[in-house]
């Protein structure tokens, strides 16, 4: 039983690095990110290339690990910039509706998937193992390293991007644009800037997650689809609320391996799905959501 | 010739499901993530009677999109009180449920391996004859009372609720009626294609046909339907570029997003032409 | 023509399957064409998408005059095409392994539907057999994909088999594509007391398997199917997860003829070539024996001619096809033990009820 | 159960709201007769919108009643208050941007309209005839109100005081027994203002139903109101004849301030 | 030289010319108040000069300078604008609000005085704190915008409608205290109100504004005598 809710709190905190990343974008532009999925499989790679062209046979281990993740997590702001530039500054310029932002970001969630599909598809690949792969035993449960830098980094994520939001001045930029972007430039904020700060965090966090999802799952092209559980996670946690998502995350890892235990994992995502209704019957707001009360 | 009938049936196949996307999306403003799902349920239950009892295809047609449109009801009823981004998210896990049952149920459905053995009953002549039927009942819908109390909800369902309009009830008949429209788009589907699978009805596809009616404008019927037409046909007419084909139509999808805002026609509908000529005709699309 | 995923979930399958098909075909067209006559390739896209599928194929035989294709390594086309196929005539030549593609439920052949590689009965009939009467194990536990039409068609005829033998299935587990964490079933399966674990998925989600079940603590040997070949193991990357797994493949890589394939192959595409590869070589071989056979190019005939084929030499064994099946006939698989990290291979392998 | 015209046709009763610790409305009530044009002020944030919202069933009360014609509407949806009679008018405006000017107003009369749901989707001689009947009347809220000519417009491409006349005719045709209008003359310049008060008495003339409305400036209130109800901070501070309260020491110094 | 210069400035929105041509100038230290009926372009004028919407042609100069592209820049160079339907962030409490009005103030204790003076000044704003902006009476919001907007102490106050909804007492506040930025902040202000009287009354110079055009320009008091003026704005007989 403990061992099972130590299962899904890491999977779990898989997903959490997703949703991190995903609900960031939620939280300003007001929409479901779709590309993030592109990103993270997109740094996934890039993480390997950089792994075997750069740093392979020069270092290995956990500086290894490191070096990975961040050059991943560079490609991830590099490339969610780009996606910014080419998918959604023009929509903002428009003010087109929130909408478009969406289905912008599924089409450019497609075209990065199928970029890597071009370029690498042609054969399976995979990270080499950063950690010793000895199993931590603590109270008859085996615990691996790896979960437990996965959920230190989803923790420090969290942390890191709380702090950012309401203790700087760029969050304050940040959530003051997620409410309406002409306004905010009123205000002296440079909203290009701000959203591709934005892009650029969201872009780095896809980054790790990417890592993350390929040294744990292996590369493949479609990798980047599990962003659809960042997806369940952020709006079950609050409509882009950063810590509704995180806690979202963990609950859908932790109710995901509970159902798979009692029902099995085929029922399990019809399970999820009445749950989920369920869930949002009762809190229509999600689980961190405020909602801003509509006034005549 | 074979080539283009199929490229052809299949095409108003998916158009018959777009409209469903079309009119949750387009007429009520909420976002159907599982919009394949009903297409799913449709295919597999006319399939399904057709092998189990033989029964004649005009009646499983007709019970293939009650049963869309009775799961509809199901999904709907709860869903129209929420918001949004919510919607969204619960028909999407709806979609993923409908598959993951599908998949188990391996006695009745065949499982992952797919269903088949359905006779074919569907042809391009009576796909055709679909479309336009489907696009009549559809375009009368918006056109009617029932779509403009939808269009006006979408835009402010608190002044929507100050007119008197039933939001929730009118959004859940639109629910339906799309439901059972998407159903029938199935039906079509599993007695052209003689075979069914659970995979194919995940979220892309939902995704792919909330593109298409983005890229003709979500405030036309009409660009829905020939973006329908154009995104289907597009990626065989990109074939000689093979791998790069779907990369050449993401960009241009973006193209199109990003420099007609409001889609290929805006709000414009095609029935504005006879329109302006008999302008109290007031009746038809 | 050839009808593969280039793009979707199964794109390296079909990648691979096309380029080991165009390395044929440059072969043959290198030495003066087939009888003179050079041979063309023309590869569509199916997205891994039966709708898709059902357009690509039309257009293969209907716009580019295709007289004979390659199918996709995927059984859920194979049968969405299958009567397009026998209704055009058009033969289709693929690694299908559902037996449901080449053989109508009425028993009689597909017409046209041809598989050239071991059906998921067959093949998972060797596997099981290989595990019970030759290592003796008599517990199962199976861990499938019950969204994957392979991983589905490669179970029941195992069960069937080892039930048949005595042996009983203590647990079977399931996820779906979109899981990643097998943990929880995995630790099912530890408590249920099998011998040994079944796990006929795809390359990725054995890779996930492997390392969770080293994780959890779970060292129970594994049988597979021919996606735990190379480079299953290099993609594990830990010898120790990679360990005491038998599967069964098409081939040896040691077999001599498979040489000048794979030299072809890495030259050419600076990679290795992954067993599907061998497979699209091996379809043009077969396609071509059929022409001859036939006696001629025009669909009728190379269908004709596929169900004469017999004993023809390719580079994944001797193919036979059956008249009746149009499967092939009394394949032998090669079994592979993986032992830290390291393939061994055992030999070819045929059950005593196949003989 | 009364509906005697000294009894008021709208009768309010004790509400009260509070919004976690705002007590937004205590125990407020006020009464129109048919045919009575009451004006509600008060300083800002005293609650007179909050009181439409109650009236309207935007929010339910913590206490109190709303009463139309005898029948107790307390605590019904918002959308079955409206179809008892009761239109309103929105301090920000809000229209329907997905349809036309004619569109707007149509979507007054289709909760009623006389056709199901088949005869909508194969357009029947019955829908077609309904629906052009109700364009008809339609049309004539929008001449009333100074639109004609405007049908196809997009209502966000109108000026902003077209606006809120398209709001007032899109409120005229439910027909209404009582029409609650929010600061309907926000963002007029003076003389448009006055345009509006010769409308607003005009339509009054026609339809004869009763008006309460919510207003700062003081003209209009002046000029329309048969009776006044001034709010402050949730409660009733004063009410009663426009003039007397006006000269009401209390109102001046809440609400209008010393004259220059 | 003036302040503010605007020479043939010409924006339209898709077809629609909103403004044709104008020209004005606001000289430092003035209130300078534009009138003129619905649609006549006023907002658009005023959107214009912070960046907001992008003039088709036409120059503007501040302070002698041209003004920067983007908006954000504009008000960098101290140039407020309090927009037209108050625009507060809705989902931000008021002291969010306030917060993000000084956004471009970089001195902490600066920005706390500034808001505490804000306070004193709309004390019903203090008294709802924590309360979301998007719940307040249209009022409160609307002193709430003109507060958020002097947060930056700007050199120029754009306001568009500030009365609006506002209560009597209230209104008289506000252009109380547009005087009091002016007179003892020595602030310019540019302000556009449907209350004509008051403010004509107010400004030092004023301007009006008939389709995207202004057609007649002069002090404040010689408009207000202004026959004309008189019955087409402030509803004279
Ligand atoms: N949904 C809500 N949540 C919290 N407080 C609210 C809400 N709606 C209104 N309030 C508060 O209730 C009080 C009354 O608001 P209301 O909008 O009724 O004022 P009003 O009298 O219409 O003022 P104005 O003349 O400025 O429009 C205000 O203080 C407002 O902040
Ligand atoms: N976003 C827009 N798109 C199209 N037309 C617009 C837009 N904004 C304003 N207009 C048009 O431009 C003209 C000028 O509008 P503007 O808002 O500047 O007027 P205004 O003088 O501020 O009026 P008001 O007194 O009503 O605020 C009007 O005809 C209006 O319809
Ligand atoms: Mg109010
Ligand atoms: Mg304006």
């Amino acid at each position: 039983m403990l061992q099972n809710i130590f299962f899904g709190l890491s999977l779990g905190a898989v997903y959490s690095l997703v949703a991190v990343g995903f609900a960031l974008v939620f939280n300003i532009l007001k929409f479901s990110n779709f590309s993030h999925g592109g990103v993270m499989s997109f740094t996934a790679y890039a993480g390997y290339l950089a792994y075997i062209w750069i740093f392979d046979g020069r270092i290995s281990g956990s500086v290894m690990f490191l070096a990975v993740v961040l050059t991943a997590a560079v490609a991830g702001a590099i490339t969610a910039v780009g996606i910014e530039r080419v998918g959604f500054r023009r929509l903002r310029r428009n003010q087109a509706p929130v909408i478009y932002y969406f289905i912008s970001s599924i089409t450019l969630g497609i075209l990065l998937e199928n970029i890597i599909t071009i370029f690498a598809s042609s054969n399976f690949y995979s990270y080499p193992v950063f950690f010793s792969s000895k199993n931590i035993e603590i109270l008859g449960m085996s615990f691996s390293v790896a979960d437990f830098v996965t959920l230190l980094f989803s923790a420090a994520a969290l942390a890191i991007l709380l702090f950012v939001l309401y203790r700087t001045k760029l969050g304050l930029a940040v959530r003051t644009v997620s409410f309406d972007v002409n306004t905010a430039s009123l205000m002296g904020i440079d909203a290009d800037r701000v959203v591709m700060a934005t892009f650029a965090m969201s872009g780095a966090l896809g980054g790790i997650s990417g890592v993350f999802l390929g040294m744990n799952y292996s590369l493949y092209p479609q990798l980047g689809q599990l962003v659809v559980k960042g997806f369940i996670a952020s709006v079950i946690g609050g409509l882009g609320n950063i810590t509704g998502a995180v806690i979202g995350a963990l609950l859908l890892g932790i109710v995901e391996v509970a159902l798979i235990g009692m029902v099995g994992s085929g029922w399990m995502p019809a399970c999820v799905f009445v749950i989920m209704l369920v869930f949002l019957l009762v809190r229509p707001r999600g689980i961190a959501g405020v909602i801003v009360q509509e006034k005549a | 010739m074979d080539y283009i009938y199929s490229i052809l049936t299949l095409t108003g196949i998916t158009m018959i499901g777009v409209m469903g996307t079309y009119m949750v999306t387009g007429l009520t403003g909420q976002f159907s993530f599982g919009q394949a799902a009903f297409m799913a349920v449709g295919g597999y239950v006319s399939a399904m009677l057709t092998l189990k009892f033989g029964l004649p295809f005009p009646l499983v047609a007709l019970v293939g999109s009650a049963a869309a449109m009775l799961t509809g009801l199901l999904v709907g009823m709860p869903t129209v009180r929420l918001r949004r981004d919510y919607i969204s998210l619960v028909t999407f896990g709806f979609g993923e449920a409908i598959i993951s049952v599908l998949n188990n149920s391996a006695q009745l459905t065949g499982g992952a391996e797919g269903l088949v053995g359905i006779p074919k009953r569907v042809d391009l002549p009576l796909v055709i004859v679909s479309v336009v039927c489907c696009l009549f009942l559809v375009a009368c819908y918006k056109n009617s009372k029932y779509g403009r109390q939808c269009l006006a909800l979408r835009t402010d369902e608190l002044a929507a609720r100050s007119m008197g309009i039933d939001v929730n009830r009118m959004k859940l008949v639109t629910f339906l009626f799309a439901s059972a429209i998407t159903g029938y788009a199935g039906v079509l589907y599993a007695f052209y294609s003689q075979y069914l699978e659970p995979g194919y009805y995940n979220w892309t596809v939902s995704a792919e046909w909330l593109i298409i009616v983005f890229v003709g404008g979500i405030n036309s019927l009409t660009g829905a339907m020939v973006s329908a037409v154009i995104l289907t046909s597009l990626p065989e007419l990109l074939r000689f570029a093979s791998a790069w084909r779907i990369l050449i139509y993401c960009i241009i999808v973006l193209l199109i997003i990003n420099f007609r805002p409001n889609g290929i026609f805006g709000d414009w509908e095609i029935s504005r032409l006879w329109k302006k000529r008999k302008p109290v005709q007031g009746g038809l699309p | 023509g050839n009808l593969q995923d280039l793009s979707g979930p199964t794109s390296v399958l079909g990648n691979a399957v096309t380029r080991g098909a165009e390395l044929a075909v440059e072969k043959v067209n290198a030495g003066g064409g087939f009888k003179g006559d050079k041979i063309k390739l023309v590869t569509v896209d199916t997205k891994g998408n039966v709708q898709e599928a059902i357009k690509a194929f039309n257009r293969l035989i209907d716009h580019e005059m295709a007289v004979a294709v390659l199918g996709p390594p995927v059984s859920n086309i194979g049968l969405a095409i299958a009567p397009i196929a026998n209704e055009k005539k058009i033969p289709v030549v693929g690694s299908f392994i559902d037996p449901r593609v080449t053989v109508q439920e009425n028993g009689n052949p597909q017409p046209s539907m041809f598989l050239i590689q071991p059906t998921s009965t067959q093949y998972a009939e060797i596997i099981a057999s290989y595990a019970n009467e030759k290592l003796g194990f008599k517990k199962f536990a199976v861990l499938y994909d019950q969204s994957n039409a392979f991983a589905v068609s490669m179970l029941k005829p195992f069960k069937a088999y080892i039930e048949k033998r005595g042996g009983s299935v203590v647990a079977e587990e399931t996820y779906t594509k979109s899981d990643k964490d097998y943990r929880a079933q995995l630790n099912k399966i530890k408590s249920a007391g099998a011998d040994v674990l079944y796990i006929p998925n795809y390359t990725q989600d054995l890779v996930i398997t492997v390392k969770q079940a080293k994780q959890i603590g779970l060292n129970l040997p594994m049988v597979s199917g021919l996606d735990a070949a190379p480079p299953f193991a290099t993609l594990v990357g830990d010898p120790e997860a990679a360990h005491n797994i038998y599967f069964a493949n098409n081939f040896s890589d040691k077999e001599p003829q498979l040489t000048e394939v794979r030299n072809a192959y890495k030259a050419k595409f600076n990679e290795d070539p992954i067993n599907k590869a061998y497979l699209g070589y091996d379809k043009v071989t077969v396609i071509l024996k059929a022409i001859e056979l036939g006696g001629g190019a025009s669909g009728p005939q190379i269908i004709a001619g596929l169900s004469k084929v017999k004993n023809v030499q390719g580079t994944t064994g001797v193919l036979t096809l059956s008249e009746k099946t149009h499967q092939p006939l009394g394949l032998s698989m090669v079994m592979y033990k993986i032992e830290n990290g390291k393939y061994l291979e055992i030999g070819r392998y045929v059950p005593e009820s196949h003989k | 159960m009364t509906t005697s015209s000294t009894r008021g046709l709208l009768q309010a009763t004790g509400l009260c709201l509070a919004f976690g610790g705002v007590k937004a409305v205590e125990d407020f009530s006020f009464d129109a007769k048919p045919g009575e044009i009451v004006g509600i002020i008060g300083p800002n944030g005293a609650g007179k919108t909050t009181v439409f919202n109650l009236i309207t069933g935007v929010y339910a009360p913590d206490k109190g009643s709303v009463v139309l014609d005898g029948i107790e509407l307390t605590g019904w949806r918002q959308d079955a208050i409206a179809r008892q009679g009761i239109g309103r008018t929105f301090q920000n405006i809000r229209l329907f941007k997905g349809l036309n000017v004619l569109e707007n107003v149509m979507t007054a009369s289709d909760p009623y309209a006389p056709y199901n749901f088949f005869s909508a989707i194969l357009a029947l001689p019955a829908k077609r005839a309904a629906d052009r009947q109700a364009a008809q009347k339609a049309r004539e809220y929008l001449d009333l109100v100074g639109l004609a000519g405007m049908e196809d417009a997009r209502p966000e491409s109108l000026p902003y005081g077209l606006q809120r006349k398209l709001e007032l005719a899109r409120a005229l045709a439910i027909q209404p027994k009582v029409i609650l209008l929010d600061e309907p003359a926000a963002g007029l310049n003076p003389s448009e203002v006055r345009e509006f008060i010769d409308l607003v008495r005009r339509l009054h003339e026609r339809f004869n139903f009763t008006i309460v409305f919510i207003e700062h400036r003081m003209e209009v209130v002046m000029n329309l109101s048969h009776k006044l109800f001034v709010l402050s901070f949730g409660k009733l501070l004063a009410s009663g004849e426009p003039e007397a309260v006006r000269r009401n020491p209390e109102v001046i110094e809440a609400y209008i301030g010393e004259e220059e | 030289m003036s302040y503010l210069t605007v020479q043939d400035l010409h924006v339209s929105y898709g077809p629609v010319q909103a403004l044709r041509g104008v020209n004005l100038k606001v000289d430092e230290g003035s209130i300078v108040s534009i009138i003129g009926a619905n649609g006549a372009g006023k907002t658009t004028l005023l959107n214009t000069l912070s960046g907001i919407v992008k003039p088709k042609s036409g120059s503007i100069l501040f302070s002698g300078k041209p003004l920067p592209a983007k908006a954000c820049n504009i008000i960098r160079a101290g140039l407020a604008h309090i927009p037209e339907g108050r625009k507060i962030f809705p989902g931000f409490t008021i002291e969010e609000n306030l917060l993000a009005g000084a956004y471009i103030v970089h001195d902490k204790k600066l920005v706390e005085q500034r808001r505490d003076a804000m306070y004193a000044r709309f004390p019903i704003l203090a008294e709802r704190l924590q309360q979301q902006a998007g719940t307040l009476s249209g009022g409160e919001q609307q002193m709430l915008a003109i507060a958020r907007g002097l947060m930056s102490d700007p050199g120029l106050v754009l306001l568009d409608e500030p009365s609006l909804g506002l209560a009597p007492l209230v209104v008289k506040a506000v252009f109380e205290l547009i005087r009091e930025i002016r007179d003892k902040g020595g602030k310019t202000i540019l302000l556009v109100e449907q209350n004509a009287k008051k403010a004509l009354a107010l400004c030092d110079y004023a301007y009006v504004l008939e389709n995207g055009a202004i057609v007649l320009e002069g002090q404040g008091q010689e408009l207000l005598s202004n026959p004309a003026i008189r019955k087409a704005y402030l509803g004279a007989e």
